[in-house]
C-alpha cells in the first residue's frame, strides 16, 4: 500500500536525475577532452618533432620555420607582465577590498560597488583599445620609447585584475567573525590596529586566494596585452621594451599555423603550458583553503 | 512532464540540426595576405554589388594563414604573396604583381639606402639613423609576424640569408604597420604599395605621414618594378583547393581582369611585367 | 604621546584606504568619460545599423552588433540548460561522493582555462575536426564551454538563496525532489538567477579571444550579413574592435574603434543595470519584500 | 478510558519500535518506543534540545533530506514499516503530512499553495482543484478570510493566516496523519488559539502528532502526552495522567517547572 502508487512521479524522478547527472558529467567530459586534446597536440612538439623540453622552456630563439622553438621569451613575458600586474594591482585591490568590508559606510559601498562590477564586465578589447589610444602615446611622449612594451601591458593588466582581487578580498574579510572585531575594539585598539593586527591575519588565507586568482586572471589575458605589448618575440631587457607573452603569441601566430606544422605544435605546447599554470593555481588555492580550515 | 520532454526533444533536435542548416545562396570565403587584401576586398565589394546572390567574406591574417586555411578547406580562396610549396592539392591563380616599399617615419632624415645598409638595419647591426647620415634617432624595426608573406618577400629579396632582428615591434597587418610607422619616431618597416601609396587622378604618391626609401638609388615605383630595377616585388597568388567551382572561378577572373582596380590600388598587371620572377 | 601617534596612524591608514577606493572609482569614471569623449562623435544611427565597409571610410557596425546578439543567444541556448541542470544537481542532489567532487573540480578547472586557450580548443574541435569552418556555431559552442562554470555557480548560489523550509514544505505534502526543484525551488530563485544570467550575458557579449579563431573575423556583405544560419562566419562587435585595429585597412579605423569601444562599454552598463533592476523586481515580486 | 497503548481504546495508527536517530556520530534519539492512537492528538513535550523535533521528523522520513542523518528501528503505519526498503518515502509523506514551526508558504498565490499537493499527485481538472481548495481552506478555518483573494500572493497573509494556509495545504492531499512541529510558536496569542481550536477539529478526521514547547498548550489540546529528555522518551501517558500523576521523577520535575 505505501509502496509504488507513485510510479509516474518516480519515473520522472529518475529521468530527471539521469539528465542532471549527464549535464554534470559534461563538465568532466569537457575538461578531460580539453586536457586530452591539448596534451596530445601540445606534446607533439616533443614526440613528433623531437624537440627537447629543455629547448622549449629555456631557449631564447623562437623561429619554428627554422626549427628553433624556444618559448623562453614568451614565458618570461607572461611572468613579467603578470608579476607587474600583481605587484601593482594586488596591494591596491586588497586595500580596496578591505575598505569595502571594514570602512565604507553602507551608502558609499552601495554607490561604489556597482562601479567595480562594471569594471569586471568591460571586455578585454576595450581595455586594450584604451591602452592603445591612451596609454601607449602617453608613455611614448614621456619616455621617448615606442610606447609599446611591458610597462603598458603591465599597467593595463593591473587595472584588469583589480575587480577580481577587490571582490575576493572583500569576501575574505567579511567571513571573519564579528566577535573578533568587537573583541579587538573593546580592548581599546584603533580601527586600523584591529584591521592590521586582527582581521587581516585572520583573513589571510582568503586574501591569499584573492591574489592567486588575480594571478590566474592576469596570466590568461590575451588581447588586451597583445594590443599594447609590441609583440616582439625576443627576451625583453627593460620595462620599455616590446615583448611578447604566451597568450599574445598564440593570438599572433595561430591563424597562420598550418595544421601539423612545427609552429602549430609549438603554439599548442604553449597553450598546454598556460593550462598547466592555470590548473596548478587552482590546486594552490585548494591547498591554501585546506590549510586554513 | 510532457512539456519537459518537449523541451528536451527541442534541445536535442537543435543540436543535431544546427550544423545541417545550409546557406540559402552561394558563399565565397577568402583569407590570407594583407598585401593582397585591399584588392580582394575591393573586388569583393564591387562583385557583390553586381551579384546580390553571392556572399563574399574576406579576411586577412597573412599569407601563411591563407595557405593554411585553404589547405584545411576552412576558406575557398587563400591569398598569398609567396608560393605554396609541397602542397600539390592547391591550385595557383596568379592575379597580379605587388611591389613593396621600405618605409620610415618621415623624421629619420634618410631617403636612400643600399641593400647592404638595409640588411645591417634589419639584422640589428646598425641601431641609430645617425650612423646612416640621418637624424640622431634610435632605429625602431617594425616587423610583420612569421605568418606574413610580405615579410617572406622582404627577407627573400633583401636580407640575403640574414635573420631579422625582432627586438622591435611586430605588427599584425599592413595597415597596422603603417599606423605604427606614422606614430613611432625612428621607425622602419616594409609594406605593399597598396598600403604606402595613395592614388589620385591616375597619379600615385606616398601616403602622408610616412616616407618611402629608394634602394640603391632606385625609387619604389610601378615602372621600376615592371622593368625589374626595383628589387622588392612578388606575384600575388590566390590558391584554391583543387580546381575552383564555377562561382569561385568567375570571381577570380573578375579580379584578374579588372585592370582599373588593380592600377588604382597600386598593383601591377601580370602582363605588364617585362621580367619574370626567376630573373631576380 | 603614544595615543596621538596611534590615532594618527589610524587616520592615515583610513585615509589611504579611502584614497585607494576613490582612486579606483575615479579611474573608472575617467575611462568611461574618455571613451564617451572619444566615441561620442563616432556614434550615429548610421554607425549602429550601417554595413561595415572594409575599404572605405564611413562604415558602420550593424552586422557586428547583430552577430554579437546572435552568438549571445545561441550560447545561452546551450549554456543555460546545461548549467541549470548541473547547478541543480550540485546544489540539490549531490551531497557528497566522488562524482560530485569530480564535477566540482572539473568546473573549477574549466573556470580557469584562459579564453584564448579555449579559443584554440574550439578551433581544433569545431572549426578543423568537425569541419564547420569559422562559424557562429563554433563560436557559440566555444563560449558555452567557457561560460558553463560561471553560470553553474550562479545557479548554485541562486538555489542556495531559497530557504530550506520551502523544500520541506513541498516534501511534506508528498512532493518528489524533482517536483520540488521544478515547481518550488527554481521559481523561487528566479530573481538572483536572472541577475546572474544577464550579468554573464554581458560577459559573453564582450568576449573576444575565444571567438577570433572560432567565429572568425569577417561578415558577409549586403543582406547576407543578417543571415540566420549558424554556419557562417560571424564577426562580433568585440572581435571587430580587435580586428579593425589588427588589420587597420579601414581609413577611419580610429573612429570605428572609438565608436565600437563606446558601444561595448554602453552594452556592459546596460546589461549591469538590467540585471540589477530586473533581478530585484523579480525577487520583490516573488518574496513580497521591499 | 483513553490511552495511547491501544488497550480497549481507539485503533493504533502508528507504532514506533526501538528508534535510534543519529546525526553523524551524535545520537539524538535513544531507543524510543511509542504507540500513536488514531483520531487522537498526541503531544510531544520536553525542554529544548531534548529531541522531540528530531523524533517527529523521523515519523515521515524527513531525515532522508538531512545529510548525515540516520534512523534505525521501525516506524509502523497501519502495520507497515515506513523504513522498509520497498517503501517509497514520497508516498509516506503523502500519507503523513507535516506542518512546520514557522509558516512556510510558497511564494505563489493562496490558491496555488493549497492545490500544490493535489496537482503534483496528478489532479488536473481545474474544477476539482477549486473544490479541493475550498474544502481544505474551510477545514483549516481560513476560507472566510481569503475566499475573495485566492489569487493574491500567500506572502501577503498574516503570520497566523499563513500557518493555517500551510495546514490547508497539508489537508489538501488528504493525509491520514498530520505531524506538527511547534506550529504556533511564532504566533501571537489570538492566532495561537485559532490554531488550537483547529487542531481540536482536525482530530475527528485525522491523527495528529504535535510537538509543543508549551505545557499549557499540550494540556489544552492533546489526548496523550509524551515526555522527552536528552534524547530519551521518558514517559507516555494520557495527558491528564502525565500532568497530574507523572510516574517518573524527571517528568514531575519538568511539569513543575524545575527545568525551566
Amino acid at each position: 500500500m505505501i509502496a509504488g502508487n507513485a510510479n509516474n512521479a518516480h519515473r520522472n524522478e529518475s529521468v530527471a536525475l539521469a539528465l542532471l547527472k549527464s549535464a554534470s558529467a559534461f563538465f568532466i567530459v569537457s575538461i578531460v577532452v580539453l586536457l586530452g586534446y591539448l596534451t596530445f597536440e601540445g606534446t607533439k612538439l616533443f614526440t613528433v618533432d623531437h624537440k627537447s623540453i629543455f629547448e622549449f622552456l629555456f631557449s631564447p630563439t623562437f623561429s619554428p620555420d627554422t626549427g628553433q622553438v624556444g618559448a623562453a621569451p614568451f614565458i618570461l613575458g607572461s611572468l613579467f607582465v603578470t608579476g607587474f600586474a600583481i605587484a601593482v594591482g594586488g596591494p591596491f585591490g586588497l586595500a580596496v577590498g578591505v575598505f569595502f568590508s571594514e570602512l565604507a559606510p553602507p551608502r558609499v559601498a552601495a554607490a561604489m560597488k556597482p562601479a567595480i562590477e562594471v569594471l569586471v564586465g568591460i571586455p578585454s578589447v576595450v581595455y586594450g583599445w584604451l591602452g592603445l589610444t591612451l596609454l601607449v602615446p602617453l608613455i611614448r611622449n614621456m619616455t621617448g620609447s615606442t610606447g609599446f612594451g611591458l610597462l603598458s601591458a603591465g599597467i593595463v593588466l593591473s587595472l584588469m585584475i583589480l575587480p577580481t582581487v577587490i571582490s575576493l578580498a572583500e569576501d575574505a574579510m567579511r567571513v571573519v567573525p564579528n566577535s573578533l572585531r568587537e573583541g579587538s575594539l573593546a580592548l581599546g585598539a584603533t580601527r586600523w590596529e584591529t584591521i592590521s593586527r586582527v582581521l587581516v591575519p585572520a583573513a589571510r588565507s582568503g586574501l591569499a586566494v584573492a591574489v592567486i586568482l588575480g594571478i590566474a586572471r592576469a596570466i590568461g589575458e590575451a588581447l588586451a596585452i597583445q594590443m599594447v605589448l609590441g609583440n616582439s618575440p625576443t627576451i625583453p631587457h627593460g620595462l620599455l621594451n616590446a615583448a611578447s607573452a604566451l597568450t599574445s603569441e598564440i593570438v599572433m601566430d595561430m591563424g597562420g599555423a598550418i595544421q601539423g606544422s612545427v609552429t602549430q605544435h609549438a603554439l599548442f605546447s604553449m597553450a598546454l603550458l598556460l593550462l598547466l599554470i592555470a590548473m596548478s593555481l587552482i590546486v594552490l588555492v585548494k591547498f591554501v583553503v585546506r590549510r586554513a580550515t | 512532464m510532457s512539456r519537459f520532454r518537449a523541451i528536451a526533444a527541442l534541445a536535442a533536435g537543435a543540436l543535431v540540426l544546427a550544423p545541417q542548416v545550409a546557406y540559402a545562396d552561394t558563399t565565397i570565403t577568402a583569407a590570407g595576405s594583407t598585401a593582397l587584401l585591399p584588392l580582394v576586398k575591393s573586388a569583393a565589394e564591387l562583385y557583390q554589388n553586381a551579384h546580390s546572390d553571392i556572399h563574399i567574406t574576406v579576411t586577412g591574417g597573412g599569407s601563411n594563414v591563407g595557405i593554411a586555411q585553404v589547405a584545411a578547406r576552412a576558406v575557398d580562396l587563400g591569398d598569398s604573396d609567396v608560393i605554396a610549396r609541397n602542397q600539390p592539392e592547391l591550385v595557383d591563380h596568379k592575379v597580379c604583381v605587388a611591389g613593396f616599399s621600405v618605409l620610415t617615419h618621415p623624421g629619420v632624415g634618410v631617403k636612400n639606402l643600399g641593400k647592404k645598409q638595409l640588411q645591417d638595419i634589419f639584422a640589428g647591426k646598425v641601431t641609430n639613423w645617425k650612423q646612416l647620415g640621418g637624424a640622431d634617432t634610435k632605429i625602431v624595426i617594425i616587423n610583420r609576424p612569421r605568418t606574413s608573406g610580405t615579410r617572406g618577400v622582404f627577407v627573400h629579396t633583401i636580407m640575403g640569408g640574414q635573420a631579422l632582428n625582432e627586438s622591435g615591434l611586430t605588427e599584425d597587418a599592413t595597415g597596422t604597420v603603417i599606423a605604427a610607422v606614422k606614430s613611432t619616431p625612428g621607425a622602419i618597416s616594409y609594406a605593399v604599395f597598396a598600403g604606402t601609396k595613395t592614388s589620385k587622378d591616375g597619379h600615385s604618391s606616398t601616403l602622408e605621414g610616412i616616407a618611402e626609401l629608394s634602394i640603391d638609388g632606385v625609387a619604389p615605383t610601378e615602372e621600376n618594378v615592371t622593368t625589374g630595377k626595383y628589387p622588392i616585388w612578388s606575384y600575388e597568388h590566390i590558391y584554391t583547393h583543387g580546381p575552383p567551382n564555377k562561382d569561385v572561378s568567375r570571381f577570380i577572373a573578375f579580379i584578374q581582369s579588372n585592370s582599373k582596380l588593380v592600377h588604382q590600388l597600386g598593383y601591377i598587371l601580370t602582363r605588364d611585367m617585362k621580367v619574370t620572377e626567376t630573373d631576380r | 604621546m603614544i595615543q596621538a601617534r596611534r590615532r594618527f596612524t589610524d587616520a592615515f591608514a583610513s585615509g589611504a584606504l579611502w584614497g585607494a577606493a576613490c582612486f579606483v572609482v575615479l579611474m573608472l569614471a575617467a575611462l568611461v568619460g574618455y571613451l564617451i569623449y572619444l566615441g561620442g562623435s563616432a556614434i550615429s544611427w548610421h554607425f549602429l545599423t550601417g554595413m561595415s565597409s572594409e575599404m572605405n571610410a564611413g562604415g558602420g557596425v550593424g552586422p557586428q552588433i547583430y552577430n554579437s546578439f546572435y552568438i549571445l543567444i545561441l550560447t545561452l541556448v546551450f549554456t543555460v540548460p546545461v548549467s541549470l541542470a548541473a547547478g541543480i544537481y550540485l546544489q540539490e542532489y549531490a551531497a557528497t561522493g566522488w562524482f560530485r567532487s569530480a564535477v566540482q573540480f572539473s568546473a573549477e578547472s574549466l573556470a580557469t582555462v584562459p579564453s584564448i586557450v579555449m579559443g584554440l580548443f574550439g578551433l581544433l574541435v569545431f572549426v578543423q575536426t568537425l569541419r564547420w569552418g569559422f562559424s557562429a556555431l563554433a563560436g557559440a559552442l566555444t563560449l558555452t564551454v567557457l561560460n558553463l562554470p560561471a553560470l553553474t555557480r550562479v545557479t548554485q548560489e541562486a538555489l542556495a538563496s531559497v530557504p530550506g523550509t520551502l523544500r520541506e514544505a513541498s516534501m511534506a505534502v508528498g512532493g518528489t525532489k524533482w517536483q520540488t526543484v521544478l515547481r518550488i525551488v527554481l521559481p523561487s530563485s528566479i530573481g538572483p538567477l536572472t541577475t546572474g544570467i544577464v550579468l554573464i550575458s554581458g560577459r559573453i557579449f564582450g568576449e573576444t579571444a575565444a571567438l577570433i579563431y572560432t567565429a572568425g573575423t569577417s561578415v558577409a556583405h549586403g543582406r547576407a550579413a543578417y543571415d540566420l544560419s549558424p554556419l557562417r562566419p560571424a564577426e562580433t562587435l568585440a572581435v571587430h574592435l580587435w580586428y579593425t585595429h589588427s588589420e587597420a585597412l579601414i581609413p577611419d579605423v580610429t573612429r570605428i574603434g572609438n565608436g565600437s569601444a563606446l558601444v561595448l562599454l554602453m552594452m556592459v552598463l546596460i546589461f549591469n543595470v538590467v540585471a540589477r533592476v530586473v533581478g530585484r523586481a523579480l525577487t520583490m515580486h516573488i518574496t513580497r519584500k521591499a | 478510558m483513553i490511552g495511547a497503548n491501544g488497550r480497549g481504546g481507539p485503533r493504533e495508527k502508528m507504532k514506533v519500535e526501538d528508534m535510534n536517530v543519529f546525526y553523524g556520530s551524535f545520537q539524538a534519539i535513544k531507543d524510543a518506543n511509542l504507540n500513536v492512537a488514531e483520531h487522537r492528538v498526541t503531544a510531544l513535550i520536553g525542554p529544548s534540545g531534548c529531541g522531540k523535533s528530531t523524533f517527529i521528523r523521523a515519523l515521515n522520513r524527513m531525515h532522508d533530506l538531512t545529510p548525515g542523518a540516520r534512523v534505525e528501528g521501525r516506524v509502523m503505519l497501519d502495520g507497515e514499516n515506513i523504513y522498509a526498503p520497498s517503501v517509497d518515502p514520497v508516498t509516506v509523506r503523502h500519507r503523513i503530512g507535516m506542518v512546520f514551526q514557522r509558516a512556510n508558504p510558497f511564494p505563489k498565490s493562496i490558491f496555488e499553495n493549497v492545490v500544490y499537493g493535489p496537482k503534483i499527485h496528478g489532479l488536473r481538472s481545474h474544477k476539482a482543484l477549486v473544490e479541493v481548495a475550498e474544502k481544505s481552506l474551510r477545514a483549516a478555518a481560513l476560507w472566510d478570510e481569503v475566499k475573495d483573494r485566492l489569487n493574491r500572493s500567500a506572502l501577503d497573509l498574516s503570520g497566523g493566516q499563513q500557518q493555517r494556509l500551510c495546514i490547508a495545504r497539508v489537508l489538501a492531499v488528504e493525509p491520514e496523519v498530520i505531524l506538527m512541529d511547534e506550529p504556533a510558536s511564532a504566533l501571537d496569542p489570538i492566532a495561537t488559539s485559532k490554531i488550537e481550536d483547529l487542531i481540536g477539529e482536525l482530530k475527528r478526521r485525522y491523527t495528529v502528532v504535535i510537538v509543543t514547547h508549551s505545557m499549557q498548550q499540550a494540556a489544552r489540546i492533546s489526548d496523550s502526552t509524551v515526555f522527552f529528555l536528552l534524547g530519551e522518551l521518558i514517559e507516555v501517558g494520557t495527558t491528564s495522567e502525565i500532568f497530574t500523576r507523572p510516574k517518573d521523577k524527571r517528568t514531575e520535575d519538568y511539569i513543575t517547572g524545575r527545568y525551566g
